[in-house]
């Protein structure tokens, strides 16, 4: 473990990259993620890898393509405007099977927007806002250290299943300061990347690697799409994450994500106090959402979002129709207090 | 017979107008205005060619000019 | 123990570093600490603030709604934040600069004229040390020479006598009796 | 006494935001000024980019739209489209229209498109706080080149207007600055002939203007005008590089 | 009515849209959509209107956005790719609350893909591809006549909710060629366009008009974000479309929209040669998403989609986790017999 | 006798889907001829683009990477910022290179990327069925300007050899044709060169090409070769536009 | 009643054309009709077909899979389609190319020398019309005279030389016994 | 002596070497080939010069040429 240092969320993601040894790294700035690129504009270079100040969204998203095409650690970071620009790369991205890391520091939207924070980028990130089948992983953290530790780890996974996986942070987290220590890199297996294009008098096998996603067939195009399928399933099953905070003897559990979950552990604490027994489910993974979180006998869920309620859909899907799940959402950058989330608890409950 | 009025609430003490007077009769107030900038003011109204310079100059269109 | 600080004021004063220095000083302590700013457009003039969590636990929530400890270096900060400082807490007032300061019956309100005896310390730049200073006294948080060590650390080397005056307004605003 | 300079009707009274010594506000003078004196703030659409003009909406006295970072020339041939008989303008940063918008500037450009596009060009993204532009100059620090733009990594500055003089479609380009009063009266000479290429139906018309960013230059407003001075006039061609009269 | 006439499902989108008074287009040509462009490229200024072909579908998009700015009725159309470019566009549209069409003819993906028919851009669809908090009213039509009937109803509903309205096709849809007539448009009373630009001197009140979606203040965007929270929930109580087909004393359901509903209905008259009381729901709104028509006492339901499941997820949030809601689809431009159907539907309800 | 012209190794064995007497084979063929008489099969990545081209990654007999419509430019630069020691070329169509992916061959250009990118005009949009792209000729007529391209409407053509040339990171810029064996035997000179200045680490490299689309102009392969002999060769500038030598 | 047909064979032996035909005859008969082309890259060259259904009711599922009527252009669609006729169907061959026919017991097989008799009226570009001909012959979709009218309608006036070959090409293909 | 050598199966039957042939003693083949295309075939290869005009033009790479 490294020493302990004070950084705002965004630096620290940077940092984690290159700790992870991520090689490359083309982005665009764009507040509240513009720490991540200034960071690594002179970090990379120390750190023996690239960096390129892309002249768009949709250039950095597709350098990112050429890169990772290569069997290169690389990462690309924007805020929600920036993130809609690169959809059609990263379906791109998920369909050539291509590991990447992706980093959304969340503001408030649609349209321009505002920049305080915001998660109304949930159903973007998990549903997939690009086009045809296909899904990203997507991490969300709620202190500093574990964005960095989520990133280092999101380096992991995507090698692991060859797939995007996107860090989901918001505003925030992204500017806010906490103490941080690097982890060294996790000591998992990971596959050996000989489908990278470098040559092909590099390869062992002296055959030529083609990294493309055009089917012209639809058979064999539907047996990839199936293939994926059956990817996709699979990491549905491996990694769901998540954190309970004071769940087991819970009565009512707030489900939130990200800052959303941070805030609700005061308000459990408070509520505490008062008797109620109140938990916290706090998703790390929004995909796979970890649905076996919900597998729990209490009397209601009160889903949190700052947004209109996205990821309720979820949380719905994964509870059933049985226990009641109630929603509270702020939104354009307001952030709701702990109080406010308790006097919601109180209400949708009829705790009174 | 020139002069110019600076609008202090709107000037932002950038002192653009102050190297631009051909006169040097541009200087700034003691006291910040409610932006919590210092403004511009005219010092010597008697040697204002009313030339507009400062007011060409001046980013926040602040000044007006009287001639 | 947690302590929840809001610093608010106009951009440029110093606010930002403030909050930054006693989070710095929490990690050397080996405390939990959060430091959120407020950013975006606003950041260009208009207000400017922090808030800064140092706690022995985990911090849930490091968003400040309702603080300990209010710096208020500006007035429309202390009219919009006052109100909100928990019973007990304590406000401090950078009184050369807020002129109507009104009655807040849940907590202590204390006035430093901290651009004035920041002024006579050879720069206005460092009133929000002399504050800090005030801050340090008034509450146990953490010890000032604990500040001393955190400010050798963030200042960079080479830049001592920066770190001699921010200290010297620490040490003023740390002796002022108010 | 006569008030023989006075603010623009072409302004609104709203105060900017813009930082103290900005030149986005001397350029925000010199169009309101034009549009006032050639009476076409009754008949004006203009375009707003995202960048620290993101919000001239709110100074600029005639109706206005926002668009996208980047997309303001598409979202301004959009409206021309659709209002032929109106005055179309945008107003465009150099990340907005020379990085992310390139394509939108060129194409617009190539069609011939009967807006004019006004671009302040200051080596510099203002708005998010002092990165590297493609305008930035060589060895130039920005906060995503702090050891000064690399040639090497990160290549040469565009010039725009020289580039858009290639193309066809384009009737009238033109290159200015604002960093004094004489520059400045030229500046909106070139603007008076962009709007005046418009109102001819020539096609496209742009005028590009150097511009300072005294908050991330890190320097006063003054030396801010000194580094234009001395570094940006240098390195950008200047002049009217193409016109139909 | 007008004249029958045999047409492509694309150039009856085109011609509807002329129909609907639509007065710009800006498109982009792509595989399987480029008769909408070519069609209007002639037939618009035919019609008084302007085409531009733009240089890529996010100019497209923009241009879209300056042209309803202008009160105008407006168009773009693309297929999956296309769409995934304009996903920036489309929330600052929504933010801007501006109306506009959007058409698009989805083919394989994720990435480049195949050209064959498809139902992967659902979620992007009806979940909302770009970022913040919005909604995009979708209708999806079954046949030539009902893309041109729904056109021009999303015409209307654009108008009428200051809203983005999509008509989502597929490939097989967007170039068969069926027998259309077009209907004169309805005579629905729609608000005026008084936030319109035009150059204030045009403006009654003499006062100019801004379009924008910048919120410096998180207290007054998030006024903001209520309002459109509250507008879809309007929208979703008013505007929910589908179609029934035998459902009356079916005990089982096949859901599917689009080309696959088509499909199921000759599914369900072999079923009923065989005793299965089988039926149909075929969502036409995908969003508002048809919950209403969930409310039957059935034995099951089967999600028929080609992709991988996505509509699944909202079926299964309208009907809940007492009947069962199964899932079957093909892939990769691969399209579902009857006979395959039916089958499947024997098999997921035992019914062998 | 001995054989005197052979199929290159620079190119597999499959047989391409271009139409019958489409240009897009010779370029082909040259390109896999330089990369095999100057030995970079090996190491060389290829980034295809979204067109008539976009299986190519089938043809070139080297490690290929699939580009999103416009965007090979840019995924190229990935791939060299990765792999710095390799050589790497894109080939891109007019649509895809001059409309959609304007921005990204414009920013490989200034930042000097060290790439070689081959650009394919013909005019038209081969691959969706022939609608009109930036470098459709005045009055030409295509599926999306069937009464011929209005000047007025959509402008005029976009001669990207021109406009890059004027950017600073791009060092070497030429335009040729594939109209004849001498044309041909020229373009492979170009390209050759082209290829040279990547070796040589001296910036941005570009080949334009003029092609024909028989298919989508409704002409005979010959006929469709007259045309451009007779009409695109008079428009486009030709020869080399800029070299570092 | 309805009848779901499928054209198969190389592109540019107008197949698209001939399925179009019959299309418009239906719409003209105030019938259901659905046309569907296989599109996409494949398109130039290889192989192309469409389908074609003409009913009285409602079209549920537009896609043919299993058709009443192949008509077989090239020798790749039959082998590929051929054992998908409905029994009681007809295909219909165009024994000019399709060199090998095998037998087809649920349905009947005709042979048509398509582009022969076309070459001896003018054209081989017209083998698609004696097809549709024999078709028209064989099966009770839609009146010979129907078809005229809609050929009328489809080729635009003024190319009346063109409308007079293709119907007498169909008239060839109708009179065949085959 | 020279000659050359259609690749049958390759040649699409575009033409463009019969045009280009100084000699025009290329000539295209009666029967189609498996693609459907007539392929070009040299009709006189005593003419043949071996220059590769034909070859250099053809886009399917479909000639080899001998000397
Ligand atoms: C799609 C998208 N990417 C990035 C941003 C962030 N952003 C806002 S303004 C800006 C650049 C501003 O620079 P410039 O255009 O030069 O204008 P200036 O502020 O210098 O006047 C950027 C990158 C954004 N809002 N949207
Ligand atoms: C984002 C996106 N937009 C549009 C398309 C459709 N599309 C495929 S190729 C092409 C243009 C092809 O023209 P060009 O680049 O000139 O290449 P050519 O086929 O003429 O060689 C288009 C518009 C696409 N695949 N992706
Ligand atoms: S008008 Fe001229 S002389 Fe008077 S203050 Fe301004 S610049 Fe100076
Ligand atoms: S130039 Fe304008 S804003 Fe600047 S100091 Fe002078 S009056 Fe004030
Ligand atoms: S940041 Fe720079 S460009 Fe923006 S307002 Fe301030 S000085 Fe002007
Ligand atoms: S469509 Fe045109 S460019 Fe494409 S392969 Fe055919 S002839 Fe060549
Ligand atoms: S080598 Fe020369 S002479 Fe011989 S066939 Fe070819 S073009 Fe004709
Ligand atoms: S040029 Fe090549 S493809 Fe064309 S006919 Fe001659 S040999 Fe065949
Ligand atoms: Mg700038
Ligand atoms: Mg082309």
């Amino acid at each position: 473990m490294g020493k302990k240092q004070l950084m705002k969320g965004n630096e620290a993601i940077a940092e984690a990259a290159v700790q992870a040894g991520c090689k490359t790294y083309f982005g665009y700035p764009i507040t509240p993620a513009s720490e991540v690129i200034e960071y690594l504009s002179w970090r990379l270079s120390e750190a023996g890898g690239e960096f390129v100040q892309a002249e768009s969204e949709v250039a950095a998203i597709n350098m990112v393509q050429g890169s990772a095409a290569c069997g290169v650690r690389t990462m690309t970071g924007t805020s929600s405007p920036g993130m809609s620009l690169k959809q059609e790369g990263i379906s791109y991205i998920a369909a050539n099977e291509l590991p990447c890391v992706l980093i959304n520091v969340q503001r408030g939207g649609p349209g321009l927007g505002g920049l305080g924070p915001a998660q109304g980028d949930y159903f973007q990130a998990v549903k997939g806002g690009g086009h045809g089948d296909y899904r990203t992983i997507v991490l969300a953290p709620s202190t500093v250290q574990e964005a960095a530790d989520l990133v280092m780890e999101a380096f992991d996974l995507a090698d692991l299943y060859c797939n995007p996986v996107m860090v989901l942070t918001d505003g925030i987290l992204g500017q806010m300061m906490e103490v941080v220590q690097f982890k060294s890199g996790t000591q998992r297996e990971l596959p050996v990347k000989d489908w990278a294009v470098k040559g092909s008098a590099e390869h062992a096998d002296g055959q030529r690697r083609i990294v493309t996603s055009y089917y012209l067939d639809s058979e064999k195009f539907e047996k990839f799409v199936k293939h994926l399928g059956e990817k996709y399933a699979q990491i549905q099953k491996a990694e769901q994450r998540w954190e309970e905070y004071l769940t087991d003897d819970a009565e009512y559990l707030i489900v939130g994500f990200g800052t959303c979950g941070r805030i609700a552990k005061s308000t459990v604490q408070m509520a505490r106090k008062e008797g109620i027994k109140l938990g916290v489910i706090r998703p790390i993974s929004l995909w796979p959402f970890p649905v076996e979180a919900f597998a729990k006998d209490v009397k209601g869920y009160l889903t949190v979002e700052l947004s209109l309620g996205q990821m309720i859909e979820d949380v719905k899907l994964a509870v059933g129709d049985t226990t009641p799940v109630e929603f509270y959402g702020r939104q354009g950058g307001m952030v709701p207090t702990p109080e406010e989330l308790l006097e919601q608890v109180k209400e949708k409950f009829d705790l009174k | 017979m020139a002069k110019i009025v600076v609008k202090r609430e709107v000037c932002k003490g950038c002192r653009l107008c102050l190297d631009e007077c051909p006169k040097k009769i541009i200087g700034i107030e003691e006291n910040a205005n409610s932006h919590g900038y210092y403004p511009a003011v005219l010092l010597d109204e008697s040697k204002c060619l009313g030339c507009s310079m400062c007011a060409l100059i001046c980013p926040d269109v602040a000044i007006e000019v009287y001639k | 123990m947690e302590t929840r600080m809001l610093f608010a004021g106009f951009g440029g004063q110093g606010l930002l570093f403030m909050g930054k220095v006693l989070a710095y000083t929490g990690m050397l302590l080996d405390k939990q600490v959060s430091w959120i700013p407020s950013y975006g457009p606003e950041m260009r003039g208009g207000t400017a603030n922090c808030s800064v969590v140092i706690s022995d636990e985990e911090i849930a929530s490091p968003i400040v709604n309702r603080p300990d400890i209010l710096v208020a270096m500006n007035q429309p900060s202390l009219d919009k934040f006052g109100q909100a400082v928990r019973s007990d807490g304590v406000i401090i007032v950078n009184s050369s600069i807020v002129k109507d300061v009104p009655v807040f019956s849940q907590c202590k309100v204390l006035q430093v004229s901290a651009n004035d005896l920041a002024h006579d310390l050879g720069s206005v730049k460092i009133a929000n040390m002399v504050i800090l200073g005030t801050l340090l006294k008034e509450t146990d948080i953490v010890k000032i020479e604990d500040v001393h060590s955190a400010l050798a650390e963030i200042i960079p080397a080479g830049r001592q006598q920066i770190l001699e005056m921010n200290k010297k307004a620490i040490q003023t605003g740390f002796e002022l009796s108010v | 006494m006569n008030k023989v300079f006075d603010k623009t009707k072409g302004l609104t009274d709203v105060k900017t935001h813009y930082c103290p010594g900005c030149t986005h506000g001397i350029i925000h003078r010199i169009i309101g000024e034009i549009l006032e004196e050639k009476n076409l703030l009754g008949q004006t659409i203009g375009v707003t980019p995202v960048g620290c003009a993101g919000f001239a909406e709110r100074y600029f006295n005639c109706d206005m739209v926002g668009a996208a970072h980047g997309r303001a020339s598409a979202v301004a041939t959009g409206v021309k489209r659709s209002l032929s008989d109106k005055v179309v303008f945008t107003y465009q940063g150099d990340g907005d229209l020379a990085s992310i918008g390139t394509a939108e500037a060129i194409h617009s450009a190539a069609r011939g498109e009967l807006i004019t596009v006004i671009f302040v060009n200051n080596a510099i993204y203002g708005m998010t706080g002092g990165q590297m532009a493609p305008t930035t100059l060589p060895e130039q620090k920005t906060s995503t080149s702090p050891h000064g733009r690399s040639i090497e990594k990160a290549g040469f500055p565009l010039d725009m207007p020289k580039i858009l003089s290639q193309i066809e479609g384009a009737a009238y380009i033109a290159s200015g600055s604002v960093d004094s009063p004489k520059s400045i009266i030229q500046a909106k000479k070139y603007i008076e002939k962009a709007f005046d290429t418009q109102l001819a139906g020539k096609g496209f018309s742009f005028v590009s203007l150097l511009s300072t960013c005294p908050t991330n230059w890190g320097l006063s407003p003054r030396d801010a005008i000194n580094w234009l001075q001395e570094n940006m006039i240098p390195y950008y061609t200047l002049g009217e590089l193409k016109t139909w009269k």
